[in-house]
């Protein structure tokens, strides 16, 4: 169970300004979960400033914490939003 | 979209959503919407201010996460027609660099009677600054920017929940 | 109707009011109203419906004492201007007989933040409802009809009170 | 004190219907308040029935019973109002 994948973020907003880029690409084990995604994305100093302040979306729904994170899934991560 | 002339109890309706690059405006909502059995029809446009804050706005930089954006634009609309006596629903949300006076947002609803559709119009723009993956960078005129929170993030919740 | 530049904290603004035999819709107010400190319009179309209480209706005959509408009609515009942190407000009432989906009523009002919108957008159409004097008669399909009331006359008090 | 005036009230929606006229003339006493008004429109049989439910207006606005109504004023009866 120490299999590891490799998923593209991608980043909106402040987030992609800051790291330059659209996507960031992280390594989790299999398994993982929201939270882990969250410690793996905290490695990056771009994005690590405004981490907490910032929700996820797996395949373009808002998710908790505790929803797994699988090879293949569409990951955002969602700066503070700002429509209207 | 055709109007449609649904019955008085009625809660299937017509819903229009789209996130665009396209300009936007209320006026071709408001005359296609509406049924002959709708009294009232409402329609909201949100337009970039030219000053924010004390500061001078030059433009708004709006970027979407355009997949999911489309797709909960849809929920949100779709929403306010379960929960509201309203027939139609159509909401764009513009996006892209837009000068002050330019219109980011449209709402239009129609309804037999006029409080529904101020509820539901309501309801659109409130869910839609407090979900929708949207986000706006102030330009000035000095060049600098800053990006806005208008809300916070959608709280970081199951999606059964955050639907509500 | 001149779009015009008012700072901030002003209360002065546009206001248009007009009881009218001729057609209107909101789309003409909506593309003049609102300056580019304004970052909401929002526009109200009240439509003839085509049937009410069960019964289909053919058309509505709308009848007003036009001096004293004008004037009531103004008043109410100026009142929402004065009560409500917006800068424009535009109120045109038809009257005569109208076929149901033609428009009878037209609001729209233009604000920088949307919250005044719609709070002065109500005050509007329920002070009207209450107090300017037009009258409708709905007709119906078998040629027989039925003068409406929307609200109890205005209580016969003081203007002032009245104005309140 | 006894001087008496005549004075049209303009009548609206039911009352112009059933009066069959957009007017009815009414004699008043000089001193007259709007609670006279009403006394002289209720000898109106097509009037009377829905006169209690109706306001007055002189001069293009709403008053109170203890108006005084002049000469030369502009005088409505006003039926339960229905805009919108």
């Amino acid at each position: 169970m120490s299999q590891r994948f490799s998923i593209q973020v991608r980043l909106f907003g402040r987030h992609r300004e800051s790291a330059g880029s659209p996507t960031v690409r992280v390594e989790l084990a299999a398994g993982s979960t929201v939270r882990d995604l969250r410690s793996a994305l905290s490695a990056h100093p771009a994005i690590q400033p405004s981490l907490v302040g910032a929700a996820v979306a797996v395949n373009r729904a808002y998710v908790s914490e505790s929803e797994p994170v699988s090879e293949g899934d569409e990951v955002a991560l969602i700066p503070p939003v700002a429509g209207g | 979209m055709a109007e449609r002339g649904v019955p008085e109890t009625a809660t299937a309706g017509v819903v229009v959503a789209e996130v665009t690059v396209a300009r936007i405006e209320a006026t071709d909502l408001l005359r296609d919407m509406g049924s002959a059995a709708d009294g009232a029809v409402l329609a909201f446009e949100g337009r970039v201010r030219d000053h924010n804050a004390g500061r001078r706005v030059s433009a708004l930089h709006y970027e979407a996460y355009r997949e999911m954006a489309d797709a909960v634009l849809a929920d949100i609309a779709g929403e306010a027609l379960e929960r509201f006596a309203v027939t139609a629903v159509g909401v764009r949300h513009r996006v892209g660099s837009l000068k002050p006076r330019t219109v980011s947002l449209v709402v239009v609803v129609a309804s037999r009677h006029r409080a529904a559709a101020y509820g539901a119009s309501l309801h659109v723009i409130n869910e839609l600054k407090r979900r929708l993956p949207v986000w706006k960078k102030e330009e000035y005129d000095d060049g600098s920017g800053q990006w806005l929170e208008s809300a916070p993030a959608a709280v970081s919740g199951p999606s059964e929940e955050d639907a509500r």
